[in-house]
Order: C-alpha cells, then sequence, then structure tokens
C-alpha cells in the first residue's frame, strides 16, 4: 500500500519559509513589501502542502535524504499521511496568522517587527521540518531549531517578564530535549542501528529492560508537549505578542511537541511496547493527571491568555493520552484533535488578542460586558470555546466523541471518565467568560469598538471553519481513517 | 643480598639521573624566583640528557669514530652513536628554551620590578 | 605549593625508580638499544657516506631532518627574543661620554652631540675603567678561538665537532669580545642586520640543500642525488652534502647566540651590555 | 606523483618564514601580505595532499632516502592529512581576518611576528605528519618555542608572566615526552612510531614500557591542558592578543590531541591501555574530572575569554573521554569532535575579540549586542550552540558519538557527565545571550560594516559557515577521513 516517491516537495516546503526571511531582512524599511512577503511564502508554503495531499492520500510517500549523517541515518524528509496532516494545519493557520500579526502589530505598533516576521517565518520552516521529517534525528534537529528560533518571537518585549519568562522557556524546552530526548535517542540508534520511523517500531519487539525508562525520557524530553512537570514553560511563554501565542503556542510550537509523541508511540516503540510493559499505565496516568491538572489550573487564572494556555496543557494530552490507548477510534480521535484543537484554540488566542488590541483588556474581570463593545470578537471566541469543550456543532465534538468512544472501548470507564471530566471543567471556565461578556450584572450600553478589519477576518474565518470541520471533516477525518487503517489498528 | 646491591649499583647512572631530574623538578614547582625556575628547568632538562647519553655507553666501547683500517666493524667496540645525536638536539632545544625564558623573565622584570612570583600575583591582582 | 613540589617530585621518583629497575644494566653491549638500529649505522656508515664520525653521519644524513628542525628551533629561540626584547626607539634620555686624555665623563642629554667627536669616547651607565690586560689578552685569542672553530667545523667529519659546537664557539668568541670591551663594539663587527641575515642563511643553506635534492628528483636530503651536480660519486657527494649543512648549522647557531646575547644583556635596546 | 607535498608544507614554511622575516629589511609593509601568501600557498599544497591522498591512499615518505627505522618517515594518513589541511586553512583566514588590527598593534615587531606565525603553523603541520617519535619532539618545541613568544604579545602586564608559566609547563610536559621516548628506545631500540608498535608487543608486561606509556601520556596532556595540568592555559589564552589567541587556542590544544591518539593508538595500540582494568579508570576518572571542572568553572568567570578558555578545557575532557571508552564509536566521537573543534573555538574566539573591542570583557556589559553588532552576535551564537550541542552545528555530531560510545560500553559516568556539561553550557552560554538580547530597545543597525574590515567579517563567515559544513558532513568526515585512520588498527 505505500510507495515511495523520491520528491523535492517536502523540502521545498521547508525551504519555502526560510527563502524568505532574507527577502523580509533586507525589506525592513518597506512593512507593505515585507509583510507581503511573509503572506507570499504561506501561501506558496500551503499550496505546496496541498499538492501532496492527493498523492498522499493514495499511499504514495514523498521523500527525500538532504545529506546522510550517520550510517542509515540521514538528514531526511518525508510525507507521509501523519507528516501532512500536521503540515497542511499549521501551513494554512500561518496565511491567517500572518493576516492577523498585520493588524496586531500595527494596531499596537510594536517595535522590532522585521525581527518578528524574519523569525516567524524561520520557526515555520522548524515546524515544516518537524512535520516531515523521516526520522527521530531529523525530528530531533528541527525540535531544537524551532525552539531557537521561538525564543526571540517569545521574549519580544524584552522587559524583565519576558526576560524571565524567556529563561524558563528554553531551560524547560532546550534542558528536556538536550538532558532527556537525546541520550534516549542515542540510546534507541545504538539498539537498533536506525531512526527511521516505521509502523512496528524501531526495536522489533525486544525490549531490553530500561526500556520503559528510555520511553519517558523521550516523553518528558519533548518537553513542548508539556506533560506535567515539564508544562510550566507554556503559561510563562505567554509574555509573547498575541499572534505568536496563538499560531506558535496553540499550533506550531506544542502540536509540534505533541506530533513528536504521537511519532514516538506509534512509530518508534510500537504499539507492542505499550500494550507489554509498565510505561503504557505510567503514560495514562501521566496524561491523565496533566489533563486534569490543567483543566483545574485554569479555572484559577485571572489573565485570560493564561487561562487559555493551561487549557491547551490540558488539551495536548488529550493527543497523547488517545493515541497512547491504541484503540481504532482512540487513535483516530486523538490524531483528529491535534487538527481540530488547532483551529479552535487559535480562534480564542486572536480574540484575546483582538480584545488587547480595541481595549487593553487582559484580565476576565476586566471583561465583563465587553461582548457589547465587541461582539463580533466573542461570538467568535464563544463557538471557539464549544469546539474545544466538545459541543456540537462543531469541530471538537468529532475528536472527543472519538476519543471518549475510543477510551471506553479500550480502558474502560476510568480514562473515559478523565475525558468527560475535564471536558466539565472546560465548561466551567470557557463559559463565563463568554456569558458575562454578553450578559454583564449591571448593564452597558451596546457600542461597537471592535478591533481592526486584519485582526476579525481571521479569527472569524478560523472560527468558520470551526463549525464547518463538524459537517465537512473530510480532509482531516480521511487522514485519520487512513492512518489508523495504516497502522494495522 | 650482595647480588641486589649489585643489580641496583649496576644502574648507578639511572639513579643519578633521576636524582637530578627530582631536584630540577622540585625547583620548578616550589621555588617562587622565576630565575631559579629557570635554572631548575635546565637542570631537569640536562637529567634527561644524561640519561640518553648513558643509554648509548657501552662497557668495551670507545666513542663512535671509526677506525680507517679495512677490517670488519666490531660493532661492540663503538658505543652507541644514536643517543649522541639525539642529545645534540635536545641540547640546542634546551638552550633556546632557556634562551626565550631569560627574554621573557626580562620583560616581566621590566614591568614589575620584581623576579618574585608571589609578589606579581599579587600586584597582579589588584 | 612546596608540599605540593614534594608530592610531585614523590610520585614521579616513584614512578622512575619502578622504572629502573627493568632497565639493562649500565653498559651493557647487549641492550636492546644497541642491537636494533645502531648497528647498522656503525656498520654501514662508512660506506654510505665515506663519514668516520658515525656521530656527524647520523646527524647529518640519516637523521638529517632532525637536525634541520634543531636549527630551526635555535632560529625561532632568536626571533622569540627579538620579537620579544627588541624596542626599536630608545627611551633613555642622554648618554654617558667621557673625555680620553681627562677622564672626565660628561652626562649628555642631547643626542648627536658628542657620538662623532674624537676626542670623546662613549661609555656605559656603569662603567668601569679599561683593563688593558683582558683587552689585550682578548685581542690575542679571539683570532685562535675563531681558527679553531672553523676547524670544529670541517672536521667534523673524523674527529668530535660538527656545526653546532663549531657554531657556539664562533658565537662565544664574539661574545668574548662584547663582554671585554662593550656591547657596542661587538655591534659593530657584527652588527644587528648580518646577525639576522645569517640566522637566516644558515637555515636557508640547510633546507636549500634539502630542497635541492627534491628538485633533482630525489627525496627531500638525500644528497646522493646531489652527484648529478657535484660530479662525484653518490657517496662522496653525501659526504659533501652534510659538509654543507654543517656549514648552515654554524652560522644560524653562531648568529642566534650572538643575537640571544645582545638582546638578552641590553633588554633589548642594544646600546649599552653588561 | 605528488608525496613531495608532505616534505613541502613543513619545510617550505620554514624556508619561507625566514623570507619573510627578511621582507622586513626591503619594506616592511610587505611582511603581512608576503605571510598571508605564504600561508595561501601552504594551504593549498595542504588540500592537494589531502586530494591526493583521498584518491591515493596513505604513504610512507622516507627522509633523505633512509627507509625506517635507520631514517626518519612521514607517515602521511587521511585523517593527518585533513588535520594538516584545517590547521593551514584555519590559519590562513585568521591571519588574513587579522591583518588589520595586527598591522596597528604590532608597529615594527610584524616581521618577526609573521615569522613566527608561519613557522608555529609549520611546526604544527610537521607534527601531524610526522611518524617519528624524535622528530615529533623536536618540532613539538617549535611549536612550543614560537607558541611561547606568541603568546607573550598581548597585555604587558599580564601576557609575558602567563607565558612564562606556559614555558615551565610546557617544559615539563615535553621533557616527560621525552623520557618516555627514551624508555621505549631503551627497550626496543627503535624511534620510528610502526617499528616500535611492532617491537613492543611482546613487551606489553614491561614496567618501563608502561612508565613509557605513563610519562608520554602525562607529557601529552600536560601540553594538551587537560585538567588537573591545565594551569598555564586560560591565563596564557586570556592576556594575549586576540589574532594570536584565535590562532593558538584552535589549534594547540587539537593537535596535541591528536598526538595523544597517534601515540596511544598507533605506538601503543588500544589493547594496551585496556589490558589493565586500571588504565580505563584512570583515564575515565580524568575525563570526568576535566569535563565537568572545566564547565563548571566557565560558569564562574565574568571575562568573556577566561570563560572560553574553561570551555575549552571542558572540550578537552570530551577528546580524552573517547579514549577512556575505547571503543570504535567513542574514539571516532573523540576524533571527529577534534576537528570540529578547530572550527568551534576559531568561531569562538575569533568573534569574542571583535566583542571585546568593542563592548570589553565583561559579560555584564553586553547588554544590546545583538542590536549593535547583530552579525558578530550571530557568528558567536552559531559558536554556542556548537559547543552546547545543537544541531545540525558540528558540535553535536562528535557528542553524538561519543555518548553512543558511552552507552555501547555502558560507562555511565561519563555519559551524564557529557550530558551534565551539555547542561552547563546550555546555561553558560544564554547567560550571555540573555545580556546580549536585552537592555533596552535601540533601533537595529543592519549595517555590519563599520570598525572592522570586510576581511574580519569574511573570516567570521568563513568560521560560521564551516561549523555548519563540518556538521553536515559527519558522514563523509567518519567514512573517508576516521574511518581509514581507525580501521587498520582493528577499531
Amino acid at each position: 500500500m505505500m510507495e515511495r516517491v523520491p520528491s523535492i516537495l517536502p523540502f521545498l516546503a521547508v525551504l519555502s519559509s526560510l527563502v524568505a526571511v532574507p527577502f523580509i531582512l533586507w525589506n525592513h524599511k518597506r512593512p507593505n513589501v515585507r509583510e507581503g512577503i511573509s503572506l507570499l511564502a504561506g501561501v506558496v508554503k500551503f499550496l505546496i502542502v496541498l499538492s501532496m495531499i492527493p498523492g498522499v492520500l493514495e499511499g504514495k510517500v514523498y521523500e527525500i535524504t538532504l545529506v546522510e549523517l550517520f550510517e542509515n541515518v540521514g538528514l531526511s524528509l518525508s510525507a507521509d499521511l501523519l507528516g501532512c496532516l500536521f503540515a497542511l494545519v499549521a501551513s494554512f493557520l500561518w496565511i491567517v496568522t500572518s493576516i492577523y500579526s498585520i493588524g496586531y502589530m500595527r494596531g499596537l505598533k510594536e517595535h522590532s517587527q522585521t525581527r518578528y516576521y524574519a523569525f516567524f517565518a524561520l520557526a515555520l520552516s522548524s515546524t515544516m521540518g518537524v512535520a516531515f521529517a523521516k526520522n527521530l534525528l531529523t525530528l530531533y534537529i528541527f525540535y531544537e531549531l524551532l525552539s531557537l528560533s521561538t525564543y526571540p518571537l517569545v521574549t519580544h518585549h524584552q522587559d524583565s517578564e519576558a526576560r524571565s519568562s524567556g529563561r524558563k522557556y528554553l531551560t524547560y524546552l532546550l534542558g528536556a530535549s538536550v538532558g532527556l530526548a537525546l541520550p534516549a535517542i542515542i540510546w534507541l540508534y545504538s539498539h537498533s542501528n536506525t531512526l527511521d520511523f516505521q509502523p512496528q517500531g524501531l526495536l522489533k519487539g525486544i525490549y531490553p529492560s530500561e526500556t520503559g525508562i528510555v520511553f519517558f525520557m523521550l516523553i518528558f524530553g519533548f518537553a513542548k508537549a508539556a506533560i506535567v512537570p515539564f508544562h510550566a514553560w507554556l503559561p510563562a511563554a505567554m509574555v509573547a505578542p498575541t499572534p505568536v501565542s496563538a499560531l506558535l503556542h496553540a499550533v506550531a510550537v506544542v502540536k509540534a511537541g505533541a506530533f513528536s509523541l504521537v511519532r514516538v508511540i506509534l512509530e518508534i516503540f510500537g504499539q507492542g511496547f505499550l500494550a507489554e510493559s509498565w510505561a503504557g499505565p505510567g503514560l495514562y496516568i501521566a496524561t491523565s493527571l496533566t489533563i486534569l491538572f490543567g483543566s483545574l489550573m485554569a479555572m484559577y487564572q485571572k489573565e485570560l491568555k493564561r487561562i487559555l494556555a493551561f487549557s491547551t496543557v490540558s488539551q495536548l494530552s488529550y493527543i497523547v493520552l488517545g493515541v497512547s490507548i491504541l484503540s481504532p477510534l482512540a487513535v483516530k480521535g486523538g490524531i483528529l484533535h491535534l487538527a481540530m484543537h488547532a483551529f479552535g484554540k487559535i480562534t480564542l488566542f486572536f480574540a484575546a488578542g483582538a480584545i488587547y488590541v480595541a481595549v487593553h483588556k487582559k484580565f476576565i474581570q476586566e471583561m465583563e460586558g465587553l461582548g457589547r463593545y465587541m461582539p463580533i470578537t466573542f461570538g467568535a471566541f464563544f463557538l471557539a470555546s464549544l469546539s474545544i469543550i466538545g459541543l456540537p456543532p462543531l469541530g471538537g465534538f468529532l475528536s472527543k466523541w472519538n476519543l471518549a468512544l475510543g477510551a471506553y472501548q479500550g480502558m474502560g470507564l476510568s480514562i473515559m471518565g478523565v475525558f468527560l471530566l475535564s471536558s466539565l471543567l472546560n465548561v466551567a471556565y470557557f463559559i463565563p467568560i463568554a456569558y458575562k461578556a454578553f450578559f454583564p450584572s449591571e448593564p452597558v450600553k451596546w457600542e461597537f469598538k471592535e478591533a481592526p478589519l486584519f485582526c476579525l477576518v481571521p479569527m472569524v474565518i478560523t472560527a468558520i471553519i470551526s463549525v464547518l470541520l463538524f459537517f465537512y471533516p473530510n480532509p482531516f477525518l480521511r487522514i485519520a481513517e487512513y492512518l489508523t487503517k495504516s497502522l494495522g489498528g | 643480598m650482595p647480588d641486589a646491591i649489585a643489580y641496583i649499583l649496576a644502574k648507578y647512572n639511572y639513579w643519578m639521573a633521576v636524582i637530578l631530574m627530582m631536584i630540577g623538578l622540585y625547583a620548578m614547582i616550589a621555588k617562587k624566583n622565576l630565575i631559579k625556575k629557570i635554572v631548575g628547568m635546565n637542570i631537569f632538562q640536562t637529567a634527561i640528557i644524561l640519561f640518553y647519553i648513558s643509554i648509548g655507553f657501552k662497557k668495551s666501547g670507545t666513542i663512535p669514530i671509526l677506525e680507517h683500517n679495512g677490517h670488519v666493524i666490531d660493532v661492540a667496540k663503538y658505543s652507541n652513536p644514536l643517543p649522541h645525536v639525539l642529545m645534540l638536539t635536545a641540547i640546542v632545544v634546551s638552550v633556546s628554551t632557556f634562551g626565550v625564558a631569560l627574554a621573557l623573565a626580562i620583560k616581566i622584570y621590566q614591568e614589575h620590578g620584581t623576579l618574585e612570583e608571589n609578589e606579581i600575583l599579587s600586584e597582579l591582582e589588584q | 605549593m612546596k608540599y605540593l613540589a614534594l608530592l610531585v617530585v614523590l610520585l614521579s621518583g616513584m614512578a622512575l625508580i619502578y622504572t629502573g629497575l627493568d632497565l639493562p644494566p649500565w653498559g651493557d653491549p647487549n641492550s636492546p638499544a644497541s642491537l636494533h638500529v645502531s648497528p647498522k649505522y656503525l656498520r654501514d656508515s662508512l660506506k654510505d657516506t665515506a663519514v668516520p664520525n658515525v656521530v656527524t653521519s647520523i646527524l647529518a644524513d640519516y637523521r638529517g631532518y632532525d637536525t634541520m628542525f634543531e636549527t630551526t628551533v635555535i632560529f625561532c629561540a632568536g626571533l622569540a627574543c627579538l620579537v620579544l626584547l627588541r624596542v626599536s626607539k630608545v627611551e633613555r634620555k642622554g648618554a654617558h661620554f667621557r673625555h680620553k686624555a681627562t677622564g672626565l665623563v660628561l652626562h649628555v642629554k642631547i643626542s648627536g652631540l658628542l657620538e662623532h667627536s674624537r676626542e670623546f669616547e662613549r661609555i656605559d651607565t656603569q662603567w668601569v675603567p679599561h683593563d688593558i690586560i683582558l683587552k689585550t689578552m682578548c685581542r690575542f685569542l679571539i683570532p685562535f678561538i675563531q681558527l679553531f672553530a672553523l676547524y670544529v667545523v670541517a672536521h667534523g667529519h673524523h674527529s668530535p665537532g660538527g656545526g653546532f659546537q663549531g657554531g657556539v664557539i664562533l658565537g662565544a668568541s664574539v661574545i668574548l669580545l662584547s663582554i671585554s670591551f662593550d656591547l657596542r663594539t661587538g655591534l659593530q663587527k657584527v652588527g644587528e642586520l648580518k646577525i639576522g641575515l645569517m640566522s637566516a642563511t644558515g637555515v636557508f643553506i640547510y633546507t636549500g640543500i634539502g630542497a635541492l635534492c627534491l628538485l633533482l628528483g630525489s627525496e627531500f636530503l638525500n644528497y646522493g642525488i646531489l652527484s648529478k651536480i657535484l660530479g662525484v660519486d653518490p657517496v662522496m657527494s653525501r659526504s659533501l652534502g652534510i659538509f654543507g649543512v654543517e656549514v648552515g648549522v654554524a652560522i644560524t647557531v653562531m648568529a642566534v647566540m650572538i643575537g640571544i646575547y645582545n638582546y638578552v644583556s641590553s633588554e633589548g635596546r642594544l646600546d649599552e651590555g653588561l | 606523483m605528488s608525496q613531495y607535498l608532505c616534505v613541502v608544507i613543513v619545510t617550505f614554511g620554514l624556508l619561507l618564514a625566514f623570507i619573510t622575516y627578511a621582507m622586513r629589511w626591503i619594506k616592511i609593509e610587505l611582511c603581512l601580505p608576503f605571510a598571508i601568501l605564504v600561508l595561501g600557498f601552504l594551504s593549498f599544497s595542504a588540500t592537494s595532499l589531502f586530494i591526493h591522498v583521498l584518491i591515493w591512499g596513505p604513504f610512507e615518505y622516507a627522509l633523505g632516502g633512509w627507509a625506517p627505522p635507520i631514517g626518519i618517515a612521514y607517515n602521511v594518513d587521511q585523517l593527518n592529512s585533513f588535520m594538516v589541511f584545517i590547521v593551514t586553512l584555519v590559519a590562513l583566514v585568521n591571519m588574513m581576518a587579522n591583518w588589520k588590527g595586527l598591522n596597528t598593534f604590532l608597529g615594527d615587531r610584524i616581521g618577526g611576528f609573521c615569522a613566527l606565525y608561519i613557522l608555529y603553523v609549520s611546526g604544527l603541520n610537521g607534527i601531524l605528519l610526522t611518524g617519528d617519535l624524535f622528530n615529533l619532539y623536536v618540532l613539538l618545541e617549535i611549536a612550543s618555542l614560537t607558541g611561547y613568544a606568541l603568546l607573550a604579545i598581548g597585555d604587558k602586564r599580564f601576557a609575558p608572566f602567563a607565558s612564562i608559566n606556559y614555558v615551565f609547563l610546557g617544559t615539563i610536559g615535553a621533557c616527560f615526552y621525552l623520557l618516555g621516548v627514551g624508555y621505549l628506545y631503551v627497550k626496543t631500540g627503535s624511534l620510528n612510531m610502526l617499528d616500535v608498535s611492532r617491537l613492543i608487543k611482546e613487551l606489553h608486561n614491561s614496567p618501563t614500557i608502561l612508565s613509557a606509556f605513563m610519562f608520554i601520556i602525562i607529557g601529552v596532556w600536560t601540553k594538551m591542558g587537560l585538567f588537573p595540568f591545565h594551569t598555564w592555559l586560560p591565563r596564557a589564552y586570556t592576556h594575549t592578543f586576540g589574532a594570536i589567541s584565535s590562532l593558538i587556542a584552535p589549534m594547540g590544544t587539537k593537535v596535541m590531541a591528536y598526538v595523544m591518539f597517534r601515540v596511544i593508538l598507533t605506538v601503543f595500540g588500544i589493547n594496551f591501555v585496556f589490558r589493565t582494568s586500571a588504565f580505563p579508570y584512570i583515564l575515565t576518572t580524568f575525563a570526568v574530572a576535566a569535563i565537568l571542572f572545566g564547565s563548571i568553572f566557565a560558569l564562574r568567570q565574568t571575562h568573556l575569554k577566561r570563560m572560553l578558555c574553561f570551555v575549552v578545557i571542558t572540550e578537552i575532557g570530551y577528546l580524552v573521554s573517547g579514549l577512556a571508552i575505547g571503543n570504535s564509536s567513542a574514539l571516532k566521537g573523540s576524533i571527529l569532535h577534534m576537528l570540529n573543534d578547530v572550527f568551534m573555538t576559531f568561531c569562538l574566539f575569533l568573534s569574542s575579540q571583535a566583542i571585546i573591542d568593542k563592548m570589553g570583557a565583561k559579560i555584564e556589559g553586553f547588554s544590546q549586542l545583538f542590536v549593535k553588532t547583530p552579525f558578530i552576535a550571530a557568528i558567536f551564537l552559531a559558536g554556542a550552540l556548537s559547543v552546547i550541542g545543537i544541531p545540525p552545528t558540528c558540535g553535536f555530531f562528535g557528542k553524538w558519538f561519543l555518548l553512543l560510545g558511552a552507552i555501547e560500553k555502558g560507562s555511565y559516568a561519563l555519559f551524564c557527565a557529557i550530558v551534565l556539561s551539555s547542561l552547563l553550557n546550555l546555561i553558560l552560554f544564554f547567560r550571555i545571550i540573555e545580556v546580549a538580547f536585552y537592555g533596552g530597545r535601540a533601533i537595529p543597525t543592519w549595517r555590519i560594516t563599520g570598525e572592522f574590515p570586510w576581511s574580519f567579517y569574511g573570516g567570521l563567515t568563513f568560521a560560521g559557515l564551516s561549523i555548519l559544513v563540518m556538521g553536515l558532513s559527519t558522514f563523509y568526515l567518519i567514512r573517508f577521513v576516521i574511518e581509514p585512520f581507525l580501521m587498520p588498527l582493528g577499531l
């Protein structure tokens, strides 16, 4: 069924935004040209990814090896189903975010915008690299580049708060990847002499006694997936400008972490391992704890972006937990959630940014009644939070439905209970925000005071897509189904 | 027992070299004065030269300058020439190191007005 | 520091003594060192190079490459002293001049005032009156020393000697001149430029001969090939090649010895020595 | 056949050094351009030699026509010809990058300086190529003597004193080496490396050979600057003139590391080291101590260059750790790291000297570095990432093989030490980068010219690119350079 086709397309997808970087720097004095280049690169990238989808759905895998690095391991890219799913989401949302960035950055008259766009493009290249990595080493390389290229974005404000957050960001991400993930990767290489992703896993059924430890070194080493206790960087990173939080900390960076873990669970260790060893239950416990912890923490936050951050912490573990349950429905749900959550969460971040641009409000108690000034923003916010909670008719319902059902099939009530409990908590912290915005305790006059158009349009687009995904989930659903099938689940 | 003593005495060349080496090494590490250190360094190098030269010696042998008489050369009659050659080089090296060390010492004296290591160090730390 | 030194010395001393027990006894003609390579030198030296002094033939031919670097080492030392110590601008204010007839010493602060006067002579700041015996003896001795040095260089093929020894003696003769008179007298005979050129020339001769062998189509420093241009048999040309490099060595060693003395004794100013 | 190139690289360097020196009397401005020409020639010959070896394979060149062990021989193989290639290349780039600074700083001492510089490079080339133990000693002394003199140029108060410390320790090191060679000679009667290694196969249990090994390795370690023999290193490299530290810091220690590999692997053989259980333990202890000591002490420094010196000490620990692990992967890792480290150290020292020129040496004073000199800061960052071991910079790949070797062998002490030091280096460099990134919001000046000449930026570009290129060509380096060196040794 799988057919390997040598092709330069994955490389071009990585390259397209990288090439844009010098041009962005070059045009630092012409903002319109600069942002035009950003958009153009985004569109080109999206089209390249899109052009691969039909072939990939037919079972083709586009491959390219750029350079050999070790025996059997090269800097290789390959576009398979899973990678394409992630790349599609990330590259599409980049276009949307670019438009949004224009409105946000100009609306707030931010400094160093050239640096911002340049590193944004760089970060997207790294994300594509993560998506299309053919082996664990390539994934690791792009993963590290992603951490580094997002550092200037996270600490964009360059004040003392950004400084301490940036420190946390790098300490967690680089520290975990150098200290935990890298040794684990080397251990894997020394035991299997290859690092290519393959459905049956690298170790071929032979698991030395320390395999469980190595497994968890990888799980925690890819700290972008924010599994407790390696989650603290994510709320800290919220000091970044909102478009950065939106794309990177709802989609690119955190999903890169979750995506890496999906790769690790399904294609490095293989399904057999989780079923046999103590690592499976361990992972269920860790992710379940993270889900509940994230949701609970979100309830106690006062700042909107921090609520979203903790919500992300919890939602990321949905994906990991879903995939690790290994029942076909749960895997399908987990992978669908990768896409559905992205659209929902980015809308929420866009809304938070739009509120900040329009009225400079960050804390939720200040937002009472704001819905009357900004109906579009809060409308989008409401829809997106429904999607995150997992109510029909929104995309999030599909993934959560599959997850919960799969959990019941695979593990029984306990895990399903975790999903349901967390969803209830989601309701508890999302709905009051929207409710209070529209129905303040003291009546407020209706007055139109929305953010600039550049901010509104992307938000509306993503919100509408969230709805549409419920009715037409097809590209993603098909990919997820194919994937579950090809995994033999 | 006398055998053991004879065995040890048979290598007295080496013990001498060892003693000299230790004196030199001690001076290099323990002395505070730079010139004394340089002298210690020279003693150390000379001890090694002595060691090499004594390797080449043969009890029945003389200097390795051959006689022109057309006879077959009896190797045991001449001492081993190779260590001599090597040590010519080593001597030159030690002279050169000595020269450079002295030049450096002069530089240091010009700058600090002393050659005592602890005084220089305490001045540098200020 | 002293205890550290003692510790280091004791440790390495123990290692040295431990090794000593395993070494062959002194003067043993059957020690491994005397059996492997060195007999070949002794047997073949005359046959290969026509040089009876085996030390010379190894030094300049069998292991001539080492010797080339040895010459370079000493050149490096000279260069290092130059770079470290030489100061071009003399910062000393004024100089002492002595009236020859009366013995009156003047401290002149304006340069160029008395430098070319016949009645005055420049003297060192710490000046000791002339010692006529010393100076005359040196004047007599120096030519003989130099003659002997040349003999040592030239006769290295047949007796103990060679480029290094000769070069050092030659250098010593000039240093003797500088000590017994003063540094300026020495410098008048062998100036800084001459020292520099000679120290470079010596190494140049050595490497040049090596490179010549290379150009003639043989290995570097394979003097045998020089027979092509010298018109003698390869064995003889080896002997001549050895002589050539010995001369080079002697020149460099002499020049660098003088140079190091000059720089060190005058702290690089080349005006007043010891 | 161009086998003669191996001699040309060493001896023509000497020959031309004297001419460079003599230029001083013709016209002093000619010295530096001529020296650059000479280095260019050397680097060209080194490239040809490397290509020759790649095509025709390793060879032995008997000097004076006397086959070893009678005469001295050069053993040229893929690894040492590649080392010669990078040494000459980096020396050339370093001089070109710094020519303006050198001219103004040295004045009329430039002639002597150029000659010393070329002699130093020739000495290193000789050390790399020679196959004779004693010849190595002589060349070592050439490199050392010129090194002492070069390091003494710089800060008048500190540099000569630092240099004389180096003279003492360097001499002890060289003498220990010489003593060890003497022991080998006593037992075997030979000085040629291959011949000695053949002869000592039956003598592995002799105390003399054991001592010879010990003295040689301690001597080489002293010259390398392995902890605890490193005391000369930070002071000597910190206070010398920038162009000199960026010459000597990348090469001096790495060439000595090559000597360590060469002598231990070729002469004694890895089986000699692992014959007893004590040696691997001792080596591991030294390596772990050096790695941890270097990383921790680097954290304590406030002077940028001094901090880099401790980074160098850490890197030396990595080089020894490969030997302590002793299997094929780890040795590959160490040797690869040795090659990469030349470029990493060059990059760090070259960019740091520009940073010091502009902002002073204290790390707290680096605020707005990224704004004021984005290019220089970026190159420094590249070097820093490489030291930390972030792919695809070259530092990652050496560590990869080292860690792989450590896992295969099960030496977890070293494994943990290496990982820990990577983390410490992360803290170390991000402390600087943080200071450099923050501190006010000025408009960035993307103009990269300014007080530094174009050639300096050229050198920086070379340094930055070389880190990436070396990293991405790991596979080929292992296949064509390192494996041919290790394969004949049974590794």
